[in-house]
């Protein structure tokens, strides 16, 4: 695994595109690294339910594009496969998240997750 | 290929009364419709048969799978606690709907929630045991993921107050984040290995070098994500608000399912790391065993500690569930051991699994058996400590049984909860984690004091008021469950052994070529069997 | 018939050190002497059931004298057999503790203490007197005690009864065990029996008080008796004499543990014995009914530590320094006492402070290793102070309880007081040591004794001021309360009247109401009646006659010593006092004179300060003498501040340390636990918050945590690495 | 099949008192315990007392929990017999005892008791680790329930400590039981919790492990006891639980702890005792002194007797410190004794209580113009306590502290081998003093003194000013006990002999032979048997 993060492979196995050669692994595990910091970042800051749920979004896909990324590194495509499921999962996740905020608001007409603070202790 | 079903006839028996429910559930013919839950036991039964027929050790399709023996044992076990828990969901949903109903008003398919939520819970037991049948990421990706899913909605719907859709919101919300954490670990691990299958994961983590740091931040990450669904440290947060607002039934539903949806998540992946590493070669490679460690230590002193605090019950089975989490996680710590059954901390954790699931449901059944008038005149599930007073004496089946799980929750023996912890002592003490064990003991001892408020208030308080005091639901089938637990928690105790057999059989790690040089004592035996 | 077997030598410890039979010849004794003690313990038990019954007659002491008088007659069969021949005689009883273990040698040894008796000559001459004077004193208590007849008569005479017992065991046993099961039975009747008249606060605390202070001294006994198994290996008399015996002989260095045995006994002797520094509770014991006064706390009880001192006397002999300590103890004592009892108004407690003062004589006697001195005392001793007691009693009883000899006068010569003013006076002179009375001949041995022994001198003096003092005190008492103008008031209380129980004494007496309301003018004394009378004179007839066992049988050099000489106290043999005392003679012969002048010195000033040209009871000479020394005569009165003493330097200091200890014990000791116990509710309080119910807050939580995880794994790694 | 009767006697009893109706629960109560008894009493009489091995007797053994090793194995030497005699008879005592001083909730009452003297026995009968602690930890439930529901009014808190306080401690008891089990794992096949296994498997412990499983051991097993300093529940126990849950708890309850260190901590940490018995030595002579001086100052005179627990079981301690016969043979004396004779004054303060509704020493007093059968017990039953030659507390005392003065001489003829010495026993014997202050301090106000009754005193709507029949009948057996105990103890102590001695080879108490078995002893007890028979 050493040789996984001390090697600069380029993913670009195929040449044709010239233009990502100097983009390796690390290039695509940084930029999902980021997303899924990013999307914890707005999901601890965002006050709106409907944004905190986008940015969960934001972090399965930035798993995704990790999976994506490994796929392509190990020239199999499991992690490709996966990634179609975790689309699955997330499109489920959303119908979820919108009909519950829908339900939601009905009750206390604002979407603040700050609202719901009855339950603690 | 088709025999390669086999391993999933469980869940397929259930997924077709899943359909079936669905469908009933829409029935305008009140009878048809209070089908669902016959129908649903019905199926559960038979999952539990087909658990029990399900592919062992010793069968072709089992072999490359960490644990071989293991599907027998786990779903036999779901379906069994399914069961115990179903007779309690009656009238969770839909109840004044359907007195509405008979009252005259005309049945609206569109309003009735009986059919999905007899359906999702049994999705919900279908993802679980997808957990425990897992070869793969991916596979245990969805499995999670279809566990709890449908508990999302069943918090919310479970009662019409808001207190339950906050708890659906947090939940909700929580899960997702959780989710996300350990799909990124997944995906971690599949980057460092290249597989997702958890026999070519194994083999690669085996070779020298192979669990290198990818590997591990990608556990770490799949242990944390996935401690979301046991409510362990740091993701215990959400339990007790989910559990307090979540009706009583549901929230002994996600005392149970996620629970073991999480251990049997965690039992695979740590087999496929093994427990052959350490210095003795007996352990979890040091990393994971240390945050392991730092997590179950946790998990129990905070659970316990908040647990004291509390007024209501619910909350307080909700933090005594965050705390038995840490107890079962010391199971896993402690690892096969070297053969015999109570050196083995797997055997001791799925065991603990089952005491944790009867004893649990049990409790949460005997206050889902009462009900009090809420402020507005209506009747509500009991929640306060104060509800429980003089039990005993007005309704004795369900104060008995709130006692009798109270106490084995405590781990007073000869009761269920003391054999359980007694054997992750023994296999604790086996793996050589005795700081563990003595914070394992005096958690115990912490949680004494709440369990025997939990005990005490039904035998030895005395109402205060009758006219206040609650009054048992309409619904018989909470009382059954509270009693059923209570005289599994007396009665399981003459059948440990052959309980303990199986779950130790269904913990034996298949040996790894590269492994079996390190651990002599475990080839021996293994041969021997 | 098991049970009436001698001990079979297998049994008996230390077999294996080849001791042989020791010096003296032990046979199995007739289990007929078990009846010694079992009679009286019948008693007892007949006594408990009558009481269980209800019984409300002079049943009890009926019981009890026969049992007595049954007992006397064994211990005189005893004395036939037994004793007059010089023998020793075990009689085996029944195992009362026993059981085997290991020694650190390695052999199988048996620690025994049965209940066995071992009766030689010492055992007897003690029985005697002691079953003898018992029989007398509760045929005496079936009259004092009358008023109370009923439930507290029951228990009196089981006390008494059970008193007997455990004197039987104490003197009686054949092991430092049995000894010790005697010593507290004693101890506890002596409760009991102080505490009779239990509404009484002060009577309680005095039983109390001679409890613990009795208690002061077990202890040190039972180290005693556990150092000598230590050393010995057995507590059975046999078989230590035996070994002190080749001690003897081997000469050498004593390890320090058998040195240390006699002073630990020593502890025991003066707790029993109200010697210095714990002779406290003897005064005070007197709130007891005076026949008890007069049997436990004055002629057999308190003897106790005398007889120990003289059955253990071969230790004793050891460790010579021992006996000085002894000597020193008693001589001190004896004044001391002398001294508080000169300044007294209550004439128990006058005779209390002469028993502390006789018992410190005993003591001098074996300290100078005259134990045939201090048996033949405490021998006489136990007839003369009895009849003192009693004549009190006596008078207490007629007059309503008072015993202030500044209320009483002339009680010789009022109506039906004769014979208890003649034993009174036989009694007096004998304490005062007026020649040729038993208790001049006893006191005289010991006098001698204490000046011939080299080193002891000073102490002879101490010893014979206090004769003085002891002639002036008790002839203080019989001129202020026999003689001169007659006149009484009353005490204010009526013994026994009071202890009835109201609730159920509505039928019994009218007569006692009267008496309850009593005064001056409607009080008449009642003289004593047969049964007292009887006791009285006999009593004061064997006062007299005692002094004939100083004389007779000639062969032995009296009676006494003749029995002494048998038996384990025969320590004295070995001791050849100086044939001359200042040059003047055989030392007996000259202290006869000396001793004779002082004692009527003493009478003499008695004469003239209380009888001579008293008008009134209240008053006398000495009053002026009183005033002229001051305080001296106020600290007399007040014992010297022994008791405020004891209280500033134990009492309170334990007392504060108790309120101490228990206030630790309820804030540190339990307020740790609790601190302790709350810790897990603390630890909840300060995790509390992070449970806000904010959904946010929660994600950071899960986030921090995750992080917080991640850096530990890490960190594991970079250890193990580096 | 003995013993387990007699563990399941009771349970049988309770179970047929909870489905009787609530006005016979005391009658069925006081007839099962009865039978209990009969039953103890039948066993004691085919009990060979003379068995000279110290081998168990009625054994037997059921397999339980194969998987764990668990056996429910039972069997039984004179010590456990004479313990099981004392629980047998105490549960009768109880019974009768509660007759009018508990009027609520009786069925619940008495079927509780039940399952506690059966848990009890069990603890004494037991021949496996685990039912042992099985028994062990059991009885604090049946215990809380008889402290919080039948309390005096801070029942609550004190049945909570007392269940937290002894419950923490055993568990950590249990972590240490479980790691010499591991051990047994390590030389034998698999896991036992046979007792006896495990002794061979304590052999093999080193010092250091023997040292941590001592600690561990005593945590638990001192709680129990108690020993200071971990006593302070007990006096809040005592003084709120009821009548006969204070007759139990020190009666028998307190004796697990003393009993599973002489079965549990002595051979299984022979080295690290030998090592450490001066150390609780010492614990237990500070708790003797200390917690004695304390009842001095108490007003409540159930508190007052409660410290003395503290204080009198500091000796039995102590005895079993000494490491050999004598000291160990003392110290199961003064389980029996103690249990007599505070368990009798722990009725006889109970029955004043019903009377008069106060234990303060401040509003009652001179009881005994009042009461006089009631004074008698009283008085006989302090002076047992006391120490009294003739009655039984003394023999256990003198032996405790006879066992601990030789421990260690080795250069005596009576001395043994041992850790402690003859300064131990004396700073010790001084307990003999205080317990005479503080007991007669207590009598003095209480039963003697002038007669104080409560103002608003009124007499017992049933009971009589003085005892009556029933309560007679209780203490009176309990007086012949500590009456007969006292004057003729050796034939309970020659059937001490054999087991402690077996106890002592495998502790090594360098005292003492192997047993022989060649030494032929005819059958049955001691005292059927001439004394010329005897070993």
């Amino acid at each position: 695994m050493d040789s996984l993060l001390t090697t600069s492979l380029t993913l670009a196995q195929d040449t044709r595109l010239e233009a990502f050669a100097g983009v390796t692994l690390y290039h695509y595990l940084f930029v999902s690294a980021t997303m899924f910091s990013l999307g914890v970042i707005g999901f601890l800051s965002r006050r709106n339910l409907i944004i905190m749920f986008l940015c969960t979004e934001m972090m399965f896909q930035a798993a995704g594009i990790a999976l994506i990324a490994f796929s392509r590194y190990w020239l199999n495509h499991t992690g490709e496969v996966f990634v179609i499921f975790v689309l699955t999962i997330a499109a489920a996740e959303a119908a979820l998240a919108l009909a519950l905020v829908v339900y939601l608001f009905r009750r206390k007409s604002t979407l603040d997750a700050d609202a719901w603070m009855e339950l603690k202790g | 290929m088709i025999e390669k079903l086999q391993i999933i006839h469980p869940e397929m028996a259930l997924f077709a009364a899943t359909c079936i429910v669905l469908l009933i559930g829409l029935s305008g013919r009140s009878a048809l419709r209070s089908a669902c839950a016959p129908l649903t036991g019905v199926a559960l039964l038979a999952a539990a048969w087909l658990g029990l027929q399900s592919p062992g050790a010793d069968s072709e399709l089992m072999q490359g799978m960490p644990f071989p023996g293991l599907l027998p044992y786990a779903k036999t076990l779901i379906a069994l606690i399914g069961l115990l828990i179903l007779p309690m969901l009656a009238g969770t949903v839909d109840r004044s709907y359907e007195k509405a109903v008979e009252r005259g008003e005309v049945y609206n398919p569109m309003r009735s929630t009986r059919g999905e939520f007899y359906a999702f819970f049994m999705l919900s037991l279908i993802g679980v045991m997808l957990c425990a049948t897992a070869d793969d990421l991916i596979w245990l990706f969805l499995a999670l993921e279809l566990t709890s899913l449908p508990t999302y909605i069943m918090v919310a719907m479970s009662t019409s107050r808001l207190r339950s859709q906050e708890a659906g919101v947090k939940y909700f919300f929580l899960g997702a984040f959780g989710a996300a954490m350990f799909l990124y670990g997944f995906a971690l691990l599949y980057g460092a290995t290249g597989s997702t299958f958890l026999s070519e994961i194994r083999e690669a983590m085996a070779e020298p070098g192979g669990a290198g740091p990818m590997a591990m931040l990608g556990l770490v990450m799949v242990i944390v994500g996935v401690s979301f669904k046991i409510a362990a440290v740091p993701m215990h947060f959400y339990a007790a608000d989910v559990y307090q607002g979540a009706g009583t039934t549901v929230a002994a539903f996600l005392a149970f399912a996620p629970k073991a949806a999480g251990f049997f998540t965690l039992l695979i992946l740590l087999g496929a790391v093994g427990w052959t590493h350490g210095p003795n070669g007996d352990a979890l490679p040091p990393e994971l065993r240390v945050i392991l460690w730092v997590i179950a230590a946790l998990t129990m002193t905070i659970g316990n500690t908040l647990a004291l605090l509390q007024t209501s019950v619910k909350r307080i089975l909700a933090y005594s569930s965050v705390a038995h989490s840490g107890y079962m996680l010391v199971g896993l710590i402690a690892g096969p051991g070297a053969g015999s059954i109570a050196s083995n901390g797997l055997a001791a954790m799925l065991f603990y699994l089952l005491c944790y699931g009867v004893m649990t449901t049990g409790a949460f059944a005997a206050i889902a058996a009462l009900e009090r008038r809420a402020a507005d005149g209506g009747r509500e599930e009991i929640d306060s400590i104060e509800d429980l007073r003089g039990l005993c004496r007005v309704y004795p089946l369900v104060g008995w049984s709130m006692v009798v799980c109270s106490l084995s929750l405590l781990g007073l023996p000869p009761l269920l909860g003391f054999f359980g912890k007694l054997m992750l002592f023994t296999s604790a003490i086996s793996a050589g984690e005795i700081v563990l064990v003595v914070v394992m003991g005096l958690n115990s001892a912490v949680a004494a004091f709440y369990y025997l408020r939990l005990a005490g208030y039904p035998l030895l308080e005395q109402r205060h008021d009758e006219a206040e005091s609650p009054t048992l639901t309409p619904a018989p089938g909470r009382r059954l469950a509270a009693c059923v637990a209570a005289v599994g928690v007396v009665a399981l105790v003459v059948f440990i052994s052959p309980l303990q057999r199986a779950s130790h059989e269904a913990t034996q790690l298949t040996p790894l070529p590269a492994v079996v040089e390190v651990k002599p004592a475990s080839e021996a035996e293994v041969a021997r069997r | 018939m098991s049970l009436w077997t001698h001990i079979p030598g297998a049994f008996s410890t230390l077999a294996a050190t080849g001791v042989d039979a020791g010096v003296v010849d032990i046979e199995m004794g007739r289990p007929l002497f078990l009846l010694i003690p079992a009679l009286p313990a019948l008693a007892a038990l007949l006594c408990g059931l009558y009481w269980a019954l209800g019984v409300k007659s002079k049943f009890p002491a009926w019981t009890t004298v026969a049992a007595l008088a049954g007992s006397f007659a064994v211990t005189l069969v005893a004395y036939f057999e037994i004793a007059a021949p010089g023998l020793t005689h075990v009689v085996h009883g029944f195992r009362w503790i026993n059981i085997a273990f290991g020694a650190a040698g390695g052999e199988r040894m048996l620690f025994v203490a049965d209940f066995s008796l071992y009766i030689d000559s010492l055992t007897v001459l003690w029985m005697l007197f002691v079953t003898g004077l018992a029989t007398l004193i509760a045929l005496y208590a079936s009259e004092y005690m009358s008023d109370d007849v009923g439930p507290g008569y029951c228990r009196f005479f089981f006390a008494f009864s059970l008193f007997v017992v455990a004197m039987a065991c104490l003197v009686m046993g054949d092991n430092l065990l049995m000894l010790f099961l005697g010593w507290e039975g004693v101890g506890l009747c002596s409760y009991l029996l102080i505490g009779y008249f239990f509404k009484k606060p002060s009577a309680v605390n005095a039983a109390k008080k001679a409890f613990v202070m009795n208690r002061i001294g077990d202890l040190g006994l039972m180290i005693g008796i556990m150092l000598a198994f230590l050393h010995f290996g057995s507590l059975r008399y046999e078989e230590i004499f035996a070994q002190v015996a080749i001690l003897q002989q081997d000469g050498g260095d004593l390890a320090w543990t058998i040195k240390a045995i006699p002073y630990l006994l020593l502890v025991g002797a003066i707790g029993k014995s109200a010697q210095l520094p714990l002779f406290t509770w003897l005064p005070d014991a007197m709130e007891g009914p005076t026949p008890v006064s007069a049997l436990i706390h004055a002629a057999t009880m308190v003897t106790a530590g005398v007889y120990l001192v003289a059955r253990m006397y071969p230790i004793f002999l050891l460790t010579p320094e021992s006996l000085t300590l002894v000597a020193w103890i008693g001589g001190l004592t004896a004044l001391v006492a002398a001294t508080i009892g000169m300044a007294q108004y209550d004439i128990k407690r006058i005779m209390a402070y002469s028993t502390v003062s006789q018992l410190g004589f005993m003591f001098l006697g074996l300290g100078v290793l005259t134990s045939v001195g201090a048996a033949f005392h405490v021998f006489t001793h136990a007839f003369f102070k009895a009849a003192l007691f009693l004549c009190c009693g006596a008078v207490m009883h007629g007059f309503a309880g008072q015993l202030d000899l500044r209320k009483l006068s002339g009680v010789q010569f009022m109506k039906g007081w004769g014979i208890v003013g003649v034993a009174m006076f036989v009694g007096c002179i004998n304490l005062a040591g007026l020649p040729f009375t038993a208790g001049f001949f006893s006191k005289d041995m010991i006098l001698a004794e204490a000046f011939t022994t080299p080193g002891f001198t000073a102490l002879g003096v101490i010893a014979l001021l206090t004769a003085g003092i002891t002639a002036y005190y008790t002839f203080r008492v019989y001129f202020r309360v026999f003689l001169g103008p007659q006149h009484f008031e009353p005490g204010d209380e009526l013994h026994g009247h009071d202890e009835h129980d109201h609730d159920d004494s509505h039928g019994d007496d009218g007569e006692a109401k009267t008496h309850d309301d009593g005064h001056a003018h409607d009080f008449h004394p009642h003289p004593p009646g047969w049964a007292i009378n009887t006791v009285l004179v006999v009593l004061a007839v064997g006062s007299i006659l005692a002094a004939l066992a100083y004389v007779f049988p000639r062969e032995t050099g009296g009676w006494v010593k003749g029995l002494i000489s048998t038996s384990s106290a025969a320590g004295a043999a070995h001791h050849d006092h100086e044939a001359s005392f200042f040059g003047l003679g055989d030392p007996h012969k000259v202290m006869y004179y000396v001793s004779g002048v002082i004692a009527l010195v003493g009478i003499a000033i008695a004469w003239w300060l209380h009888l001579a040209g008293r008008t009134t009871a209240a008053t006398s000479r000495a009053d002026a003498i009183k005033q002229k020394i001051g305080p001296v005569g106020r600290w007399a009165e007040r014992k010297w501040y022994f008791d405020e003493i004891y209280d500033f330097l134990f009492r309170y200091p334990l007392l504060i340390f108790s309120h101490i200890f228990y206030l630790f014990d309820k804030l540190v000791i339990d307020g740790l636990v609790d601190l302790f116990g709350r810790s897990p509710r603390s630890v909840g309080a300060g995790v509390r918050p992070t449970q806000s119910g904010g959904l946010q807050n929660y994600a950071m939580g899960m986030a921090g945590g995750l992080a917080f995880i991640i850096v530990v794994a890490w960190l594991v790694v970079w250890r193990m690495s580096s | 099949m003995t013993l387990l009767m007699l563990i399941l006697i009771p349970l049988l009893g309770a179970a047929v008192i909870a489905f009787s109706p609530e006005r016979q629960a005391k009658w069925l109560c006081l007839a099962w315990s009865l039978i209990a008894l009969g039953a103890a009493v039948y066993a004691a009489f085919t009990f060979n007392w003379m068995e000279r091995t110290g081998a168990f007797q009625f054994s037997a053994s059921w397999t339980w929990i194969e998987s764990l090793g668990i056996e429910l194995s039972l069997g039984a030497d004179s010590v456990s017999m004479l313990l099981i005699l004392l629980t047998a008879l105490l549960a009768p005592i109880c019974a009768l005892a509660s007759f009018t001083a508990v009027q609520e909730r009786q069925k619940l009452y008495y079927s509780t008791m039940l399952v506690l003297f059966a848990a009890m026995t069990g603890v004494f009968a037991a021949r496996d680790l685990i039912f042992f602690y099985l028994c062990f930890e059991f009885t604090l439930a049946p215990m809380y329930v008889l402290i919080s529901q039948w309390g005096s009014s801070n029942r609550k808190a004190a049945a909570t400590k007392f269940f937290l306080y002894t419950f923490t401690g055993s568990i950590i008891a249990l972590a240490g039981l479980v790691y010499i089990a591991w051990k047994w794992t390590q030389i034998g096949d698999g896991w036992s919790f046979a007792i006896s296994d495990l002794e061979i498997a304590a052999s093999q412990m080193s010092m250091f492990e023997q040292g941590w499983v001592l600690l561990a051991l005593m945590v638990g097993f001192a709680v129990k006891v108690p020993l200071f300093p971990v006593h302070t529940w007990l006096p809040l126990a005592h003084t709120e639980a009821p009548t006969a849950g204070s007759v139990i708890l020190a009666g028998v309850l307190l004796k697990l702890g003393t009993y599973a260190i002489y079965r549990f901590v002595l051979p299984f940490t022979p080295l690290a005792i030998q090592e450490y018995a001066p150390l609780i030595a010492v614990l237990a002579i500070i708790g003797i002194i200390y917690t004695g001086l304390i009842c001095w100052v108490q007003r409540d005179v159930k508190k007052l007797v409660a410290y003395s627990s503290v204080s009198h079981l500091g000796f039995c301690v102590l005895g079993l410190m000494a490491l050999n016969t004598i000291g160990a043979a003392g110290s199961v004396m003064y389980m029996v004794n103690h249990g007599l004779s505070t368990g009798a004054l722990f009725l006889c303060i109970g029955m004043m209580y019903e009377r008069y509704h106060t234990r303060s020493l401040d509003e009652v007093g001179g009881l005994a113009s009042r009461m006089p059968v009631w004074a008698f017990f009283m008085v006989f039953f302090t002076l047992a306590s006391v120490g009294l030659p003739g009655l039984n507390g003394f023999v256990g005392e003198f032996m405790c502290l006879l066992g601990t003065f030789q421990s260690g001489a080795v250069d005596f003829p009576g001395g043994t081998t041992g850790p402690l010495g003859p300064w131990y026993a004396i700073a010790a014997a001084s307990g003999m003093i205080i317990a005479a202050i503080y007991l007669l301090y207590m009598v003095g106000r209480i039963v003697f003194g002038p007669l104080r009754e409560p103002s608003d005193h009124h007499a017992h709507p049933v009971l009589p000013t003085d005892l009556n029949l029933r309560e007679i009948g209780i203490l009176a057996p309990l007086a012949v006990l500590c009456l007969g105990l006292g004057v003729y103890p050796t034939p309970v102590l020659r059937s001490l002999e054999a087991p402690i001695n077996r106890v002592g080879v495998i502790a090594g108490f360098h005292d003492i032979e192997a047993p022989g078995s060649d030494e032929t002893a005819p059958a049955h007890t001691l005292v059927l048997v001439p004394e010329e028979a005897w070993p």
